[in-house]
């Protein structure tokens, strides 16, 4: 394994198309030392991105969206307070990835090009409605998040195409998110299931919806169904009712080591309605 | 495999080692430098026995890899006492017996005093959720979530 | 000497002085055991059966000896042929022969000269296997058509016509159990079944060996026992065992897992190939869930009846335990256990030690009582409930004291049951009301503690102050309680006493630290040794006056006159006494060695409050209480420590720890990242009382207190999940996915 | 100088279906030795490690230590602790 370390992002997909065998990109590590551990075979070449300025830094665009570079970290989003205020759901999700050692280092980049469909921070960031930019030889490009995984492990994403940050639209008066999961302890788990839900209010009446399932299906399901139930409404007992049914139907889940089919399209839907309820609370204090 | 050079700054003082790009932070420490204060519970990041601080963050040096070192500074366990005197937490830390083996104390005294460095003043909850990622299999955490709230309340009251 | 002693105030004991290795723990230079290396050292790795039951047909090193840095490749060829039973299952558990029995099952190891050398070359062993059906579930082992995990397996005591997979057979009891159950007003019954649980230590095992070829061999290793280790490894190996040196580190947590070996004989066999250079074998934590000894899984059937007043007329049970492929599931301890609390005119147990394609089994924590404690107490609480009994109150009536015969037969002498009992009772969370979806469980607990080999020693300083060599690990503060009973019994500060664990070149054979044993033992023997000691020194002075020996008596750090009749003469301390023995007749030391009985019986009782998510079966431990009676706190911090420990072992137990396998009956969850533990967001404190009713046959009353808080958090939580939930589950843990289906359907989740 | 002996319940198939057994014996050593004789079925678990309860407290099986009259006497598998 060769470690490399550009300094700019050319340098960085230059090395990666002059070099043969794999190459993976290093930012966080969290996963790919995991990995490594476990005893899987290390990359041929390894392209730590961390030296590359701008990869650490949170930017408020003029036109009051949010560019998160590459490598910034979980407790870095945290400590962000006006992106906490705006995207609560989004930055949250990223918060429950690992402990506080993991959030020194791991990224949204990361969890989301590690391709895991119980990632926690890649369905705040779909029903947010984020993009990535990504550069390779052929130049850069812009791709929704919500197209980027296809399946346990994979992703869009081809050979040598690298993610140098992540984009989020502005944040309007009274929008609001929250992302929940399920786990069996208080910490230190990976989600049995996770949703996202991001809400628009217009006069306390929800406006618009986007509402995407995580770790209930291969990848992140985008429950257009259930969001339609959200919408006109105010969100009362019923609404939630047929909203949290809605979650669970959609939901196609696998039985494996963390849950079972069963279980999971059960809590989907009571996880569903919960992040419901938080998203429209904040949404309608976000005045 | 080539080995890299690293220069690096441990716990105030310059030091060089050669890392084969493959070895983690932790093995550099243990392995090359003698620093065996930081642990291997797992060496996948679920048990925090490895905690460090990374150019002031709290990392698990398992999940690091020891040519990411080069120019960072890096505080172990073995630099936590001062010259003449232990760190309020290790003190507190023997004399309220929040520890039974002690083989996942340094992490935990490393993640509690980055805790402090944060915030002086937190709550019980604040203390169990940031230590989350340090486990203890001997004491329950009992004792151990004790000495951290009653360090910080000892260090407000002395600051 | 022993009653005297103990109704005396103390001067050190029941203090909570620092420990004296507190500082070299909280500052990382304490070394445990893969925190050493030497010169010329190779690092090994081992190669694991990847399926859970196959029959090895060959193994192929020539690929992998011809890697560079390969120095030496070990299997099962380089061990020696063993006759012994119990040292073939050893043997076999740690390097396969002809089969592999579980997945994780060592096949080969490999020593290079760099970690990722052997890991690689591991890699390229070629093993040829034949994949045989295999079995898992404890009652799926024994039907009729259940693969056989080892052909012959049964010993003696099994009956005619059990499942070959029945290891050992055991039956006891007392009293006509059918007409105990006629005088019930109410006689219950049910099936509860356990997971497999780890001990979950967070260090690894690790070694590091030397042998050479005259069988002459060092060892450091991470251990409760390098007697243990010492002997098994001789065994396995053919060495003669005072030729091994055992050292034995600081110890990461073992409770009771690090009481055997593992990787031990390997890095011996290892280092012995390459001519005598030093092996270090350090375990991943994937290692060590796949491959060390977690307890075993069981399956209990229990039947009790009681009077509507809340007397137990008579109790039945019978426990199938999967301790692994090689048998020794704590099956006879969990009998013992199961009615151990209750003083009742009719019991009976039968247990089966079972088989299964799993690791063996290694002693945990009061190993069987928890399971035990689970099925009996479970079922006392439902007949509670039904009968409308306060729970404390029924366990009140019926608690062993003094003089009582126990559940397993011999009486018990002075115990602290009823004591413990009425502590909970009154309790304040007792009575502190709970909200909705809340419930409240009580349970009790018992182990019967061990006292074991002993064999310590005690030199005094030149300048008076005294060192204490002892073979029992320091696993959790017993260097403060033995440093503790030293100080008390010279009458001379703590701080000069110094307590060193020695290898086993420096003293007899010892026991490991395991079976509570560590302060009660040690710490009679030290006092034993200590005497001797005060007996010479009292001689030393008595010559030096001029007066009989019996003439002068010890007081708390000083020779005294015994009273006007021996003369007037001023107390020397122990610090002159100590100056002057070069010219008194040299070195003052004492020995002791001894199979340490008078273990005294420690009973617990915990209440544990809980809150459930009716919506996803998460159950929320809100307040949790221990009470237990540890004879006598030597350091009252350090057995706070051990209930606390132990209360959140049983906790992780009883609610998210399990063995997870797939149909392929490999292990699916061998990392802390889904085999849960808890952590401390999970956890409320710990609340305890430590309840003192002296040990009679210990010279400062201790009982050990290590175990016994392991057994109740299981039916505690389970109680309260009842309580809570209105429904009862009959097997653990109790995972969410369990609880949300019991609350949604009534299945008792077995 | 006449002890009780108890065994467990499995142990009856060997002592003629008694479980308890009526034994002259000085200590537990000499106990051992008559048990072995006269009950040969019991010899492979004596053999296999196993403890005695002499009025609650437990000896090993080579124990010279004289037994108290009417002393009551359990045989019991050898326990393990964590």
């Amino acid at each position: 394994m060769q470690y490399h370390t550009p300094s700019s992002f050319n340098e960085a997909v230059a090395i990666s198309n002059s070099s043969a065998g794999l190459i993976k990109y290093l930012a966080g590590g969290t996963d790919l030392l995991v990995q490594l551990k476990i005893g899987n075979k290390p990359p041929d070449h390894l392209v730590d991105i961390k030296n590359i300025p701008g990869v650490r830094d949170v930017i408020l665009r003029k036109d009051g969206g949010y560019t998160i570079g590459a490598a910034v970290s979980g407790a870095q989003l945290t400590g962000h307070k006006k992106l906490s205020n705006e995207w609560p759901g989004l930055v949250e999700g990223m918060e429950l990835v690992g402990s506080a050692q993991i959030q020194s280092r791991a990224t949204l980049v990361g969890n989301l090009c590690n391709g895991s469909p119980a990632a926690d921070s890649v369905p705040g960031m779909i029903a947010a409605g984020a993009s990535v930019s990504v550069i390779n030889s052929f130049g850069v490009k812009d791709i929704l998040v919500k197209d980027i995984p296809t399946g346990p492990g994979s992703t869009s994403l081809e050979d040598g195409d690298l993610v140098t940050a992540i984009n989020l639209p502005k944040r309007n008066k009274y929008e609001g998110d929250a992302y929940l999961r399920f786990i069996p302890r208080t910490e230190m788990d990976i989600a049995v299931v996770g949703c996202a839900v991001n809400l628009s209010l217009e006069n306390g009446v929800i406006a618009a919806a986007k509402v995407v399932l995580g770790a209930v299906g291969p990848r992140m399901i985008i429950a257009h169904a259930a969001a339609d139930c959200l919408i006109g409404t105010k969100l009362g007992e019923n609404i939630l009712s047929s909203f949290s049914s809605e979650c669970s139907r959609i939901a196609r889940p696998i039985s494996d080591k963390r849950g079972s089919e069963e279980f999971r399209k059960d809590i989907i839907g009571v996880i569903a309605k919960r992040a419901a309820t938080k998203a429209y609370a904040r949404a309608l204090g976000n005045n | 495999m080539n080995k890299i050079h690293v220069k690096t700054n441990i716990n105030g003082d310059r030091v060089e080692f050669l890392a084969d790009p493959r070895e983690t932070l932790l093995d550099c420490l243990r392995d090359h430098i003698g620093l065996t204060g930081s642990k291997e519970g797992c060496g996948t990041g679920d048990c925090g026995a490895c905690s460090c601080i990374f150019d002031g963050d709290l990392v698990s040096s398992c999940l690091v890899l020891g040519v990411e070192a080069e120019g960072k500074l890096i505080e172990t366990i073995e630099g936590m006492a001062g010259e003449d005197d232990l760190h309020p937490l290790q003190k507190k830390f023997i004399e309220m017996a929040a520890l039974q083996c002690g083989f996942c104390t340094p992490g935990i005294l490393i993640a509690a005093k980055a805790l402090l460095d944060r915030n002086n003043n937190p709550t019980e909850n604040d203390v169990r959720y940031w230590l989350a990622g340090n486990l203890c299999r001997c004491t329950g955490y009992d004792k151990i979530i004790k000495a951290v709230m009653a360090t910080a309340k000892e260090m407000r009251e002395t600051a | 000497m022993a009653k005297d002693e103990i109704a005396r105030e103390f001067q050190y004991i029941g203090t909570r002085p620092n420990r004296p290795d507190g500082f070299d723990k909280v500052t990382g230079r304490a070394k445990y055991g893969a925190d050493v290396s030497a010169v010329g050292m190779l690092h090994a790795a081992v190669l694991r059966s990847p399926y859970a039951h196959a029959r090895i047909k060959y193994i192929n090193c020539e690929k992998a000896a011809k890697l560079s840095g390969v120095k030496a490749i070990v299997t099962r060829d380089d061990f020696p042929i063993v006759k012994d039973e119990d040292t073939l299952k050893l043997l076999e558990n740690t390097i396969a022969g002809d089969f592999a029995y579980y997945d994780g099952h060592a096949i080969a190891a490999v020593a290079a000269t760099s970690v990722f050398a052997a890991k690689e070359a591991i890699k390229q062993i070629e093993v040829d296997y034949e994949v045989l059906p295999h079995v898992i579930d404890v009652d799926e082992a024994i039907q009729p058509d259940a693969p056989v995990v080892r052909e012959n397996a049964g010993d003696f005591s099994v009956p005619e016509g059990s499942s070959p997979n029945v290891a050992s057979y055991i039956e006891f009891g007392r009293g006509d159990i059918s007409s105990g159950f006629d005088k019930a007003d109410l006689v219950k019954s049910g099936r509860f079944k356990t997971e497999a649980a780890h001990q979950g230590y967070i260090e690894p095992h690790a070694c590091m060996a030397q042998l050479d070829h005259n069988g002459q061999g060092e060892m450091w290793v991470c251990t409760q026992g390098h007697w243990y280790i010492r002997q098994m490894c001789a065994a396995v190996l053919g060495l003669e065992s005072s030729k091994l040196c055992v050292t034995p580190s600081e110890i990461g947590g073992g409770f009771g897992g690090k009481t055997t070996i593992f990787i031990e004989p390997l890095a011996l066999a290892l280092s012995k190939k390459t001519g005598g250079r030093p092996v270090k074998i350090v375990m991943s934590r994937a290692e060590v869930l796949r491959a060390t000894g977690p307890t075993a899984s069981a399956s209990m059937d229990v039947k009790i009846g009681m009077t509507k007043d809340g007397y137990i007329t008579s109790g039945s049970v019978e426990f199938r335990m999967q301790g692994g492929a090689f048998g020794g599931s704590p099956v006879g301890e969990a009998l013992q256990c199961a009615f151990a609390s209750y003083n009742m005119p009719a019991v009976h147990h039968i247990g089966y030690d079972i088989l299964a394609n799993r690791p063996r089994a290694a002693a945990y924590r009061a190993p069987g009582s928890p399971m035990a404690a689970y099925a009996v107490e479970s079922l006392i609480d439902e007949i509670c409930t039904d009968l409308n009994l306060d729970p404390i109150d029924v366990r009140l009536k019926n608690a062993v004291k003094e003089g009582d015969k126990s559940s397993y037969g011999p009486k018990f002498k002075k115990i602290g049951l009823i004591e413990t009992l009425k502590a909970t009772k009154d309790h304040p969370n007792y009575s502190l009301s709970l909200g909705v979806n809340q419930g409240r469980g009580v349970a009790a607990g018992y182990w019967m503690n061990h006292g074991g080999e002993t064999s310590v020693s005690v030199s005094l300083a030149e300048d008076g102050s005294v060192n204490v060599t002892v073979g029992t690990p320091d696993i959790g503060g017993s260097r403060a309680s033995i440093a503790l009973m030293t100080a008390e019994t010279y009458g001379i500060p703590y701080d000069s006493v110094s307590v060193n664990i020695a290898e086993t070149g420096a003293l007899g054979f010892n026991e490991p630290t395991h079976g509570s044993r560590a302060t009660l033992a040690s710490g009679k023997a030290v006092y034993e040794a200590a005497n001797q000691t005060i007996s010479e020194m009292c001689r030393r002075v008595a010559r030096k006056w001029q007066i009989d020996p019996d003439a002068v008596y010890w007081e708390k750090g000083y020779a005294k006159p015994a009273g006007p009749n021996a003369g007037d003469f001023s107390p020397i301390s122990i610090k002159q006494i100590a100056s002057e023995m070069d010219k008194t007749g040299g070195p003052i030391a004492g020995h002791h060695e001894a199979s340490i009985s008078g273990v005294g019986h420690s009973f617990g009782v915990h209440i544990a409050d809980v809150e459930v998510d009716p919506e996803t079966g998460r159950v929320t431990v809100l307040r949790y209480l221990v009470v237990q009676d540890a004879g006598r706190a030597i350091h009252p911090s350090y057995v706070e420590g051990q209930f606390q420990g132990g209360a959140v072992q049983g906790i992780g137990w009883a609610l998210n720890e399990e063995y997870v396998y797939g149909a392929d009956g490999c292990l699916q969850n061998a990392a802390f990242l889904d085999y849960r533990i808890p952590v401390a967001s999970d956890l409320p404190n710990i609340d305890t009382i430590i309840v003192e009713v002296p040990n009679p046959d210990h010279p400062f009353g201790v009982r050990g207190v290590g175990e016994t808080g392991i057994a109740p958090p299981l039916p505690a939580l389970a109680n309260a999940v009842t309580a809570a939930t209105k429904v009862r589950l009959r097997s653990l843990p109790m995972s969410p996915a369990k609880v949300l289906k019991a609350i949604k359907t009534g299945s008792d989740g077995c | 100088m006449a002890v009780n002996v108890y065994l467990w319940t499995s142990l009856k198939k060997f002592t003629n279906d008694e479980d308890r057994l009526s034994i002259e014996a000085k200590n537990i050593g000499e106990l051992v030795g008559i048990l072995e004789k006269d009950f040969p079925g019991l010899k492979p678990f004596i053999d296999s490690g196993i403890s005695f309860a002499v009025n609650g407290e437990l000896s090993n099986p080579n124990s010279n230590e004289p037994l108290p009259d009417g002393a009551e006497i359990y045989l019991m598998q050898k326990l393990k602790g964590g």
